[in-house]
Parts: C-alpha cells; structure tokens; sequence
C-alpha cells in the first residue's frame, strides 16, 4: 500500500493498563484499523507516565507522543489519571512555549469499550504527525553544532 | 550593617545559636559570597550586607540543619519563600532556625553595570543597606562613573514579590519598593511570539548552556540528596555525554521538577555564568499553573499542597494548550 | 436596546405588514430593530450541497455586519430565519466552509459565527419576556382561540435551530397567552404547508394545508398565526379560507395598541 | 468504475450522509408529508444511493415532490436523513444544464397576485442551477 | 546481561495470516541477550507451554518473551509456565502482537516490522526485569450487594446460602425493584409478584442476609478483600422496630399529591408510604418533601394515629460503616425520558403510555386495578397500537444506540394478554425487526400472531396526532407494502429504551469499577469474564452491566455470586507484587510521594543510612505493600527518582521507549 518514500513516522503511545490498553484491544479485536507507526507502551496508569519518557522518546527520534488513560472520574486507582492531566497540560505548554509544534504531543482518555474511540485517535494522530513531519525541532534544541 | 553584626554577636555570645550564616566579603567589592561565621571576630572582619549580596541563603539551611544548635540566619524577604518551601518538604528543621529578617532595597547585578558599558569595575558605592540606594558610584580604571541603582538590579528585583517576610524571628533594617515590571510580561512576549520565533529563541540561549550545574547547586528547590541527572534511575549514569537526553533536556525536566515548589527567587538567572535567562522556565510554569489552577504563590506557608500534588474534578484538559492556537 | 434586523425580499413586497407590525410593536416594547445598510435577498432556502458557498456569502454579509455593530441580528421570516441561522451554524462549525467563505469575503477580520440569531419570537421570549410583554398589553385579544401555525422552517433541524421543542413547541402559545388570548394546542402545527412546491402542484399544497387547518378547527381553533409568509400564501390560498390566517406580528401590534401606527 | 457509482459518490459527498448507517426502520416514510405523491419513497433512496442506481433516482418524480420539509431529517432514528440524499439528488439534475425542472417561460402562468417573493426565489433555488 | 528467550505463537492464524512468524523468529535470534528464538501454532496451548519449560531447562533461560495476544489474555498463562520451569513468574513479559499489531493491519510487511519492534521492546524489558514476590492481604468473609433488585436478591441468596454474610444496599423503601412492578412476565406469563414476593422473603428471613433500605453507598475505600464501605442509611421517620406495618398512618395522612414511584406517577400516594403492598420490610417512610409536618410544622396526624409510637419525625441519616471482601453491583435500570421524542405526543396525551406503565395498568394493584382502560377518560380502548424501539438502536443524540433487548418479548406478551383478555380489543405492532433469541421465544412470539392475530406490522411510526374526539392518529409506515399508514388507535404504548439507572455513574466512580459511554458497568472480558468488573473484587449483577431479561439476569445473579463466593472463600489473597519501593539512599524525605498517593501507602521514618561512607539519620518514605496498587503516581512526583516501581520500573520504560524508537 505505502510507497516507500513516505514519512513513516514514530509514534509511542502510552496506554494505562486498565482503560486505554484495553481499549486498544478492543479496536484489535473490533479489527478497527491504525497505522502500525503507533506502538503501545503499557503502564498501569497514565499518572505512571513520567515527563522524562515522554521526552526521551523524541530525544531518540519519536515524531509524536501520545498518552492515553481513563476518563477523568474513572481512574482504576481512583485519581491517578487527575495528577496526570495536570502534569501533561503544563509539559504540553512548556513544549509549545519552546516553540515544538504542539501537535506532536496529545492525551485521550479511552476507556475500555471505547474501541472505535481509540482507533479514531489513533488515526487522526498519525493524520497530524504526518502533517507536522519530522520531527526536527525537538532533536534540535540543544545542538551546539 | 553594623546593627546585623551586633545582633548576630550577642546571638553567639548568649550561646543562642552556635552559629551565624551570612555573606562574607568577596576579593572584589562588589561579590560577596555566603558563609558561615563561629566567631566575633570573624563577623567584624568579613560580614557584609549591601547590594549585592544577592545570594539566597535559604538552602544553606538544609545543611545547618544536620548541625549541633542553632544557625542564626539572615534571610531577605524573597528568600523567606524558599525557606518556607524547604520546611514543607522536610529539608529544614525550623527549630534549628534563628531568623533575622533582613530589609531589601534590590540586589545588584554586576553583569548589568556591565552591560551599560562600563569596563574595568574596580569598586561600587552606594550599594550600602543604608544608603539612599538611587545612584551608584562606580570607580574604574578610567575614573567614575554614575548609574542608576535600579537600573543596575536583578531581574527579579524588578518583579519584586514584596518586602514581606514570610518566615522569621525578627526583622532588621528598612525595604525599599523596587517593583517596577510585571512579572510575566517577559513571559508573554514570548508566548506571543511565532512558533520558529520561540525555538529559535530558546535554542541560542540553551546552545550557551556548558552544564556547570551552577543553576542546580543554587536553587533552593533542587535539593535533592542526588540528581536524577546524575543517579542511574533513569538510565545508565553516563554524565559525560554531551549527547545525551539529560544533555538536551535537562533544563525543561530541571524545570518541571522544580514547577509548583519554585518560589521565583531567581537564582538561577543570577549564577548562570553564561547569562542564559534560566527563570523563563520556571516562571512559565508560574504563569501557567495560576492560569490553569489558580494562582499559587510556593512558599507562601509551609502546609498547602502544591499544584502538582493537586487537582480538582474539573481541571482543564492538555488540549488546552493546543486549542489555545 | 438595539438590535441589527434583516426583513428580507418579501417583507419589502408581498409582507410588508409583517414587517410594518414588528417595528411598531418593537417601538412600543422598547427596542429598536435597525435595518442591515445593504441587504440581499438570504436565497429563501439554505443550500443543501455541503460544496455550495457563493450561495452562504449574503448571509455572512448580513451576519458580520451585525458582528462589526456589536449587535444580535433578528428576523421575522421563517425562510430568512432558518437560512442564516444554518449559515452561522456552518460559519461557527464547520472549518472547510469558514475558510471558503472568508477567502470569498475578504473581511479585514474574518467572521467565525459570532453573531447571534434571533428570530423575533425568540427577542419577545428570551429578552422582553413573554411576562413583561404581558404587562405591556393594553389591548388584550380576551377570548380570541388562536392555533399557532409553525411550519418546517422555524423547528428543524432542531439540533441547529434550536428555536423550541421541534415536535412540541409552545413559543407562540406563550406568546399567544402573553397577548391575552387563548392558544389552541394541535398536532399539525409542525407540519409542512407545501411551502414552494404549491408553485407547481397545487394539489399536493391543498391537502397539506387542509389537514392542518381542518386539525386546527378541530381543535376549536378561530384564526391561525404564522410567521411566514410562505406559509401565509399557501394557508390562505389552498384552503376554503373559512379560518383566517394573520402574521403574529399584526396581533402583536393589535395587543399593544400600535396598530393604527405601522399602517 | 461506472458512471452512475460516481455520481453516487458525489450523492453522499454532497450531503454528507453515510447510507450504510440506514437501518430501514421507515421512519422517514411514516413521517414523509409528499409521500402519497412519490414514487422512490424515502426510505427507498438509501439503497438507490448504495446500488449506484442514480439514474433512477435522478428520473424519479420523488426529487420534485421533496418538500424540504426536514421532517425526515429531524426524526431519523439512524442519523441518514434522507432529505438530504434527496437533495443532494436534486442539485445533480439541475446543476446538469437543460435539466431544470422549472422553466423560465413557464413561470408567469403560475403566478398570482398574493404569490410571496420567498416562493419564487425558493423554487428557482430548488428547480433550477 | 539475561538470558532470554522469546516465543512466537501464530495463533492458528490470527497472527501468521498478517505477521511473518518466521522472519520475526529470525531477525529476533540475531538480537544481543536472546539466547533462544522459536514459532509455535499456539503458545497457550500445553504444548506450547511445553515448549517454554523445555527452553528454560535446555538453555537456562532467566527471561522470557512471548510475542502473542494481549497480556490481558494470557500473561498469567505464561507466568504460570515460567514458575513451573523454576523461574520467577515476573520474568516474563508479552509483546501484544495480535491485539496491537496482526488484528489491526492488513499489510504483512508493515506487521513484521511492527511485531519486531514489539518484541524488542518486551526483550529490552525483561533485560531489566528482576524477580518479584506477591505478598498477601487478608480477605474479609462477607460481601455487599448493591441494588435490592431480583438480580441483587438472587446474588445475595446465594452468597448466603454458601455461608457467607451479605448485606444488601437499596436506595428505596422496599426491595423488589423492578420486576415487583411488572404484572406478568414472558416466556410463560407467570404473575411477576407470585414467583418475586416468595424470594424477597426468602432474603428478607435469611439470618445471614442484612438488608438496608432506604440507603445508599455513600464512600468505598479499599480493596479487593478489604473494602471499607459507609452506607448511608437516610431518615425513615419511622422506628423499623416498633413499626408494626398496620398502614393505618398512610390512610390517615392528609398529603396524598405525590405522584407514586411504584405506579409511574399514573396515580399518587400519601406523603407517608410503602411504595407496594408486599414491601419488604413492610414499614413505611416518611417523604419529607411532601409531609406536611416537614414543611410547615403542623399535622402530625400519623404520629397520632400510630399505636405502636413508631414515628419519629426527628430521626437524621446514619452512617454505618462495615467492611467487605466483595462487591456486587446490581443497580438495574429505568426507562430513559421521553422528552426528546414529542413526535409520539407522549407528553402531550395521557393515552400514549410507555410499556412499564402498561404493566402498571394491567396490574391488579396498579392505578385502574388492572382494567385496561384510557388513562384519559377511563374508556375501554378498540385499538391499541404499540410502538417498538422508541429510542433504541438510535445514533441520533436522542436516543440510545444499543437494542433494549426485552422489548419484543415484552410487547408480545402485552399484545397477548390484551387479546387473551379482551378479545374485542384490536392490537397492532408496528417494528423495526422481531428480535427472539431465547428459549421458547420465537414460539411466543408466533403465537401472539397465529393464535392471539396480533398484527405485526414493519415499519416505524413517525408521528401520534392526538385528534379532537379524543383518539390518536397513527401514523406509519407499511415497509413491506410499500405504503403509508393513517390509522386510529385509542392508546398508543412506547417501547421505550432502557438505560441504566442514573445513580451507577456514582457508585462506579466510588468502586472505580469502568463503565461504557452508555454508564453500563464494563465487564472484565465481553466472552470470558462477563460478571466480573476489571477492578478486582467487583462483580456485576443484572442490567447495569448490559440491557437483559429475568432469566439471564438470574443467571448471571448466580454467576456473580459464585465469583464473589469463589473470593470469599480464601483465606488469603496474593499482593500485586508491582508495587513503589523507595531507594533510601535517594530519597529526600519531602513527603511529595505522600501527597499524591491515593491509598495512603506511603508513610516516613526516621532511620540511619550509610550513604557512602557517610551515616546519618534520615528521614525517608516507606511504602506499605499491603496497601500500595502500584499506579506509580509517587514515581512521577519524586523529582529525585528514589520512587520506583517495580515491574514497570523507569529503566524499563525508557528502555521500551528507546527500543521503538530506535
């Protein structure tokens, strides 16, 4: 299908065991079809996602980074997913103030029988990152050279 | 000043504190440093308090606190934040603590001097706590010179939080308003500028960066016993390359780690040796969590929960940021 | 209070009463209703291909006139009403026909649905108040039984218009009580009058129309109102006439005293 | 691919709806006001438009009865609204030149005095391009 | 450096049909640390398993990969495995390529590369993996029930009958719930109340059954095993001990406005009320909204007409607070409202009723005492017209978007039951599709039409006209004669959709149980686990977790109930052993860890650490293992990166993060 100059870009997807990466095996065994540059990370909760991974991930190349947990209320361990939200808006904020295309970087709250929803996000991401490119700046940011 | 050396020596001398943390006079005029002073003598030979002991105390404390007694310890009204955020985490022991607050009249930046265009500083008067503190003498090498105190403060000094002591035993010597900027306007001529603007912004000030760790070794919030940066919780502790994530990322995550516990003293921006404007990290976390969260001043007391151990039901979404444009 | 008021092509010929009506009521309620400067006709239906835009631009026209006055933009016709209500929905909604739109428009600052529509019903409900309004009727139509005839065009879509309950509304029986006369409540009054389609088969408008006001009789209905002018001409035109047919606004008028002054 | 697939293409584009959703239920029939007078009635348009049978569609008297009510569309359990596939049929026929419904000749006879504007332009609108 | 090795399972098809097993195997074996790599048909299958036992002996392996379905699947299958081949069971990991990965792509060389990729992820993990040990937490041997409903009852039975303590939580006055308010029920018209009241005082009489009524959950905490719930018992305004339930005081009560819950607002009841004559417990409340002396201070005539002294008005809501090692939720269902649906003018004439109501109707205790009769005028109705899927199979924003299920059996026992009673009424049907899966369904369905000449009629009904004299005009479609129908009818009765009741939405916040966008309770696998909720210890009962009938939601009552036994009866529950462990070398003691953890795991000492050569005192975080979860929230709050957590450690994500995006 692809040809073989297409921008096939890295995308890490966090997904909390409970909800998202359920959802995601609901899309596998609904067959709802994403492009295969997504890969899962699994971890019991988005609050588990450390701004560090989400940063090493386009130090080593990702173009895109998503994080997917519960719907807010529906935290597996009740407010995981609160400090989470919290956590990512500022990261996402500091990255556009840095001036990153605020594209690459994005958190869904899927649940488990969402998985037409995780399908579509997963879509539209990869829609994005392919829009947005490379990723260039990121690696950018600090070469003295 | 001299009232400060007074006070500190009838502290030692009751045996009230077993020691006084203050500045010490620099080799040059204009750059003292902080010290500690067991003795009488010590204080009457190289106590100093002016305009440019800049220098935040506060985490200092962290140390004297493992002492035996008490550390007397001058703090100014900014760095009484920094000290209130060290008790709520644990990292100082109050008890251990005789503070003197000490009035503030802006602290001096000898880089800014500097840049005004004066070469071959030998010495500065006027930066005495008791002076008027409106006009600075500046002796060189090519005879003297006068410039405006204000415009030779600190940053911060001109985004003053308030002469207010948040913490101390007792206060000392007068305040001088040096307010004369908004806190986050530098911050908002960023945000106002093109995404390209920015990083291209931001990567000639980080390309500066050599990795001193000057900023870390200051900052009263990056206490940690060890950094991440240089445990191997992470990742193999390899501090030598220059390529490799902490290299890159270090002042985004330094700032994240420090978002919501940063009280804005600004000392960062001030030892940087290489002038990278370090506080536009921390203050953009500032501006976002009042925005976001509600405005929260760290160290403002030393119970409340921070914005990042926080939350409520209805918090904005991460999209947000990007709806915002 | 000032709105910006758009009458449209058959309120300055075959309707002018229902134009004449509302401004005077409009006086004597105490708003004005000023005039678009240079209206066109809004097309009398809203363009059903999702690719039509020249079709949308004179009715962002009118809406980002009312924007740059800083004012609610009202209508009378129902056709109006509907067509640049959907048009603000897409400007508001739907990016592809924003940006086509304001690449046509050229405004000095593009117009992303800011204005809010509202048809003259709504200005009686949501800003004087069907209560004050009440108060301010000197002339009660005491005893008058009155169906309310709504037509397609004011109700749906529902999820756009979002004017009443589109399958039981109850606006105009508010403003019929609010007037002092007794609303008759009937199950065709959402239902369509054959609208323009009794320019080519008049049969078909005929038995339309005559359900509806057969239903309406049956429900001890002596005069309808709408508010539509189309719906006026076929009502009138298609039926045996024994129920008459006035624009809300000339009752209106009649209710508050002013009717001599539009005429 | 045939012609008329294309056109049934252009159908769905043009009005935005999926077909496929249909669950024909026959709602849209039950309410349709010009039902009697038609002869694809509503919930029939779905499958013309899924079998690319366009041709039919586009012939049928159905596109001319269509009062544009939205009676269908309000109520439409599934979300297909076969208003708006009747529409887009419609705006296939007449943006085809020659094939409009109404002629400008035939016009002045069907006029009469009380006739609004709103009705005129509306039929223009809807019978021709 | 581990020794590992990886196992590639086609599963049958489903995997090798996308991905190219054999070059994964190959292009896996090439990478540093894999010292075996082998495809098999089916990994989880004991030959299989086999073949893992056999590779660990063979090669010593210290880590294994299985690249198959998802960990939710079989990751216990595989730790099973290693433990039987004498590794620790949390050497293992799952690289998700059917799931993620064979399932979800078409092209087979983009699928290899994924599943390669995949594997190398779950390999740079197990590099970083070390073993791990459950600990254990106790099991508290009694279980709640929420919801007094016939699946609530039926699970507590037989929870009780196994010898365990039940209570059950039912926020109205009486258990029963809604089947106490059906008249009669299908496949085999039994009377609803005669085969319900016997079991309600079955759990009622059962001396390890509790029941609170009138209550509600108000807090949950806890865990699987070890739930602390408080229940809020709200203000009867009757003493439950004295009350003799004479029902002389509802007689007397002078306030009998409210529109009755029981009856569907079709009649109304006193403010002091049993909400039906075989309430259990058969004691009545007060409704301070409609008692007259909680509004203005004066009546109290119940009070003076209770010989018992049973009423007082100055009872206040109780928290009790009790412990369980299970949870059972059983919330049932309402109809949704039909506002959204004026076209059926079901709020525009009383003769348009929805079929709950009918039941009411029909009963004997119901508003007409069980004669079928125009709600409007009393009139004995000629033609009934009944309208299916109102608001079922919708994607409209109006209604809901799944089939209720039970209404075509329940339409076709009404249509029955109208014509088996009264002959001369005429009963028509108007439906989308006759939905019968069950026993005997299809055979009552055919019944109604054959011996009872109910006419089933396909095609929906777009409008109801409530006419002058009084009747309905119905009209519809006729699919399969291609017409439009205009017919007369003198009731019209809605199948209206039934979602799940409203207060669910907060009873799954507080048990953080999931629930889908419909607020159906999620099931912890739509095949395989269906009454148990991915939050352990919490099980599902009835229609709160999907639209059912009596039989299936006593089924699965049963179901949950032996899952919720199954737990009751152990002794002792294993720990996720993934839990935060603090470096007390690294760790500043700053308490941000504390802040955020939601169990209260977390707590700090002061202990003497040897930090290179340097001993001092410290204060540092402890985390309680009994009481940590493992989310990990501390981890991402500790700026110092003492807090860990183990099995999804830092080093091991990142060094997943690093393997994809290499």
């Amino acid at each position: 299908m692809s040809m073989n100059n297409e921008f096939k870009p890295k995308i890490v997807a966090f997904c909390c065991n409970w909800c998202s990466y359920a959802g995601a095996d609901l899309a596998g065994s609904s067959r709802l079809q994403y492009p295969a540059d997504v890969k899962i990370i699994r971890v019991p909760c988005s609050c588990r996602v450390n701004p560090m991974f989400i940063l090493r991930a386009f130090e080593k190349g990702a173009d895109g980074v998503i994080m997917c947990g519960c719907h807010p209320g529906d935290c597996h361990y009740s407010t995981g997913n609160y400090y989470a939200r919290r956590r990512m808006t500022l990261l996402f904020s500091m990255l556009e103030y840095l001036g990153i295309e605020n594209g690459r970087t994005r958190v869904e709250w899927v649940s488990a029988a969402e998985g037409v929803k995780f399908s579509t996000t997963m879509n539209e991401f990869v829609d994005k990152i392919r829009s947005l490119g490379e990723n260039v700046r990121l690696g950018d940011l600090r070469c003295k050279d | 000043m001299q009232r400060l050396i007074d006070r500190a020596k009838e502290l030692l001398a009751s045996g009230e504190v077993a020691r006084v943390l203050g500045w010490k006079k620099g080799d040059l005029g204009f750059n003292p440093e902080p010290s500690y002073f067991e003795t009488a003598e010590s204080l009457d030979n190289d106590f100093v308090y002016d305009g440019f002991c800049g220098a935040n105390l506060s985490k200092y404390m962290i140390e004297a606190s493992k002492k035996d007694g008490k550390t007397l310890v001058f703090l100014k009204p900014c760095d009484t934040y920094s000290f209130n955020q060290l008790i709520k985490e644990h990292r100082v022991d109050r008890e251990k603590a005789y503070i003197i607050g000490v009035g503030c009249k802006g602290k001096l930046d000898i880089e800014a001097i500097k840049a005004m265009g004066v070469k071959g500083i030998l010495e500065v008067s006027g930066a005495d706590i008791n002076s008027d503190c409106e006009t600075l003498t500046v002796k060189t090498l090519y005879g003297d010179k006068e410039v405006s105190y204000n415009d030779a403060m600190l940053e911060r000094c001109h985004v003053c939080k308030g002469k207010e002591h948040q913490i101390c035993d007792e206060v000392m010597l007068d305040s001088r308003d040096t307010k004369d900027a908004e806190r986050f306007a530098e911050i908002e001529k960023i945000e106002a500028m093109s995404p390209m603007e920015k990083f291209e912004f931001f990567k000639k000030e980080l390309s500066k960066c050599i990795r001193c760790n000057a900023c870390r070794n200051v900052c009263p919030a990056c206490s940690c016993r060890k950094c991440v940066f240089d445990s191997n919780k992470f990742d193999e502790a390899t501090k030598a390359n220059v390529d490799s994530f902490e290299e890159k990322m270090f002042h985004i995550i330094r700032a994240f780690h420090v978002a919501g516990r940063c009280t804005d003293c600004g000392e960062c921006s001030r030892v940087c040796p290489q002038g990278i404007p370090l506080h536009l990290f921390n203050r953009k976390f500032i501006k976002d969590i009042d925005t976001f969260y509600g405005e929260f001043q760290a160290g403002e007391d030393s119970e409340t929960k921070g914005p990042l151990t926080a939350f409520t039901f209805d918090d904005v979404e991460p999209s947000i940021v990007t709806e915002r444009g | 209070m000032k709105y910006t008021y758009y009458p449209g092509c058959t309120l300055r010929t075959k309707a002018k009463d229902l134009d004449a009506y509302a401004k005077a009521s409009a006086k004597a309620l105490g708003f004005e209703l000023e005039e678009v400067t240079q209206w066109q006709c809004c097309g009398g239906v809203y363009p059903l291909g999702s690719d039509e835009i020249a079709t949308k631009l004179s009715s962002v026209r009118v809406l980002n006139e009312a924007k740059e006055k800083g004012q609610d933009l009202v209508t009378l016709c129902s056709a109006c009403h509907h067509v640049i209500k959907r048009v603000n929905d897409d400007m508001k909604n739907v990016p592809d026909i924003q940006s086509r739109a304001n690449n046509y428009m050229k405004l000095p600052e593009p117009y992303k649905g800011e204005t809010n529509v509202l048809h003259f019903l709504e200005v009686l409900r949501d800003r004087v108040g069907f209560d004050n309004l009440k108060k301010m009727v000197t002339n009660p139509l005491t005893g008058k039984k009155i169906g309310a005839y709504y037509g397609c065009l004011l109700l749906r879509p529902g999820e756009i218009l979002a004017f009443d309950n589109p399958e039981n509304p109850t606006i105009i029986e508010d403003f019929i009580k609010a007037i002092g006369a007794t609303p008759v409540v009937y199950p065709y009054r959402n239902e369509c009058c054959g609208g323009y389609i009794s320019l080519k088969e008049k049969d078909m408008a005929k038995s339309m129309c005559d359900t509806i006001v057969e239903s309406a009789k049956g429900f001890g209905a002596e005069m309808l109102i709408t508010a539509c002018p189309l719906c006026m001409y076929n009502l009138n035109k298609n039926t045996v006439g024994d129920v008459p047919v006035y624009y809300f606004t000339e009752l209106l008028a009649e209710a508050l005293g002013v009717k001599e002054d539009a005429e | 691919m045939s012609h008329g697939a294309n056109k049934a293409d252009k159908i769905k584009e043009i009005s935005g709806v999926n077909p496929l959703k249909c669950m024909k239920c026959g709602k849209c029939s039950a309410t349709c006001p010009a039902f009697d007078e038609m002869d694809i009635k509503p919930h029939q348009f779905v499958s013309y438009v899924v079998n690319d049978d366009i041709e039919a569609l586009a012939s049928s008297k159905s596109l001319w009865k269509c009062l544009s009510c939205f009676a269908c569309i309000e109520r439409c359990p599934r979300s297909v609204q076969p208003g708006k596939l009747i529409d887009a049929a419609r705006q296939l026929v007449v943006r085809e030149k020659g094939a409009d419904y109404l002629k400008a000749d035939e016009i002045p006879e069907l006029l009469d005095e009380e006739l609004p504007q709103q009705l005129l332009v509306s039929a223009f609108r809807r019978y021709r391009r | 450096m581990q020794r590992i090795g990886v196992f590639v399972c086609h599963c049958g098809s489903n995997i090798a049909a996308t991905v190219d097993v054999k070059k994964v195997v190959e292009i896996i074996s090439q990478e540093p640390s894999v010292v075996h790599c082998e495809d098999y048909q089916y990994m989880c299958s004991e030959a299989g398993q086999a073949k893992i036992l056999d590779a660990v002996k063979e090669k010593n392996l210290s880590g294994i990969v299985v690249c198959s379905c998802s960990p939710r699947m079989h990751e216990g299958t595989f730790r099973k495995a290693a433990e039987r081949a004498g590794l620790n069971p949390y050497m293992v990991e799952i690289a998700n390529i059917r799931e993620h990965c064979s399932w979800i792509h078409k092209d087979m060389e983009e699928a290899t590369e994924k599943a390669v990729i995949l594997a190398r992820a779950a390999i740079a993990k197990v590099n970083l993996n070390a073993p791990l040990f459950p600990g254990e937490s106790r099991v508290t041997k009694r279980a709640l029930v929420i919801g007094g409903g016939i699946a609530g009852i039926q699970t507590a039975l037989d929870i009780a009958d196994a010898g365990y303590e039940v209570d059950i939580v039912e926020k109205t006055p009486s258990i029963g719930g809604r089947m106490s308010q059906l008249d009669k029920t299908f496949p085999t018209l039994d009377c609803s109340a005669c085969i319900l009241t016997p079991k309600m005082v079955e759990a009622a009489a059962h001396e390890k059954i509790n029941i609170y009524t009138y209550s509600e959950v108000d807090k949950v905490t806890g865990f699987v095993g070890d739930f602390t719930v408080d229940i809020r018992k709200k203000a009867r305004s009757v003493d439950m001990d004295k009350c003799t339930g004479c029902g002389v005081c509802q007689e007397k009560c002078p306030s009998k406005k409210t529109p009755s819950e029981f009856n569907r607002g079709l009649n109304n009841r006193s403010a002091i009320y049993t909400p039906f004559a075989q309430a259990i417990p058969n004691v009545p409340v007060i409704d301070r909204d409609a008692c007259i002396k909680f509004k203005t201070g004066k009546c109290g005539l119940c009070e003076k007409v209770c010989q018992a002294g049973a009423i007082n008005y100055d009872q206040v809501d109780e928290i009790v607070t009790e412990k369980y090692g299970a949870i059972v939720v059983a919330t049932g269902f309402d109809t949704i409202k039909l506002d959204n649906y004026d076209e059926y003018a079901y709020n525009q004439s009383k003769d348009v009723i929805t079929s709950l109501e009918l039941e009411r109707v029909m009963n004997a205790a119901g508003p007409t005492k069980g004669h079928l009769e125009r709600l409007s005028d009393g009139k004995h109705p000629e033609h009934i017209v009944f309208v299916q899927c109102v608001g079922s199979r919708c994607n409209d924003n109006r209604g809901k978007s799944y089939c209720s299920k039970i209404c075509c059996m329940y339409t076709a026992k009404h249509a029955m039951l109208i014509r088996d009673k009264y002959p001369d009424v005429k009963v028509t049907v108007f439906y989308i599709d006759v939905r019968t899966p069950g026993k005997n369904f299809d055979e009552f369905y055919r019944r109604a039409v054959e011996e009872y000449g109910v006419n089933y009629i396909k095609g929906q009904v777009g409008k109801v006209a409530p006419q002058p004299d009084g009747s309905l005009l119905v009209q519809a479609s006729d699919l399969l004669d291609n017409k439009q129908i205009k017919m007369k009818a003198d009731m019209v009765v809605l199948a209206t959709a039934i979602e799940p009741e409203a207060s669910v939405r907060g009873i799954a916040t507080m048990l953080t149980a999931s629930i889908d966008t419909n607020n159906f309770l999620t099931e912890s696998h739509a095949k395989l686990r269906p009454v148990e909720s991915p939050t352990a210890g919490i099980f599902l009962s009835g229609v709160c977790q999907g639209p059912k009938d009596i039989p299936e939601t006593v089924a699965q009552a049963g179901a949950a109930a032996v899952k919720a036994i199954g737990l009751l009866a152990k002794d002792k529950l294993l720990t996720n052993p993934c839990t935060a462990k603090s470096d007390e070398l690294l760790c500043n003691g700053c308490s941000v860890c504390a802040n955020v953890c939601p169990y209260g795991a977390i707590s700090y000492e002061v202990v003497q650490v040897n930090d290179h050569g340097i001993r001092e005192d410290r204060r540092v975080a402890r985390v309680n293992n009994a009481l940590c979860q493992g989310c990990g929230a501390c981890t991402v709050a500790c700026p110092s990166g003492a807090m860990d957590l183990q099995g999804f450690s830092n080093r091991q994500i990142i060094a997943e993060v690093d393997a994809i995006c290499r």
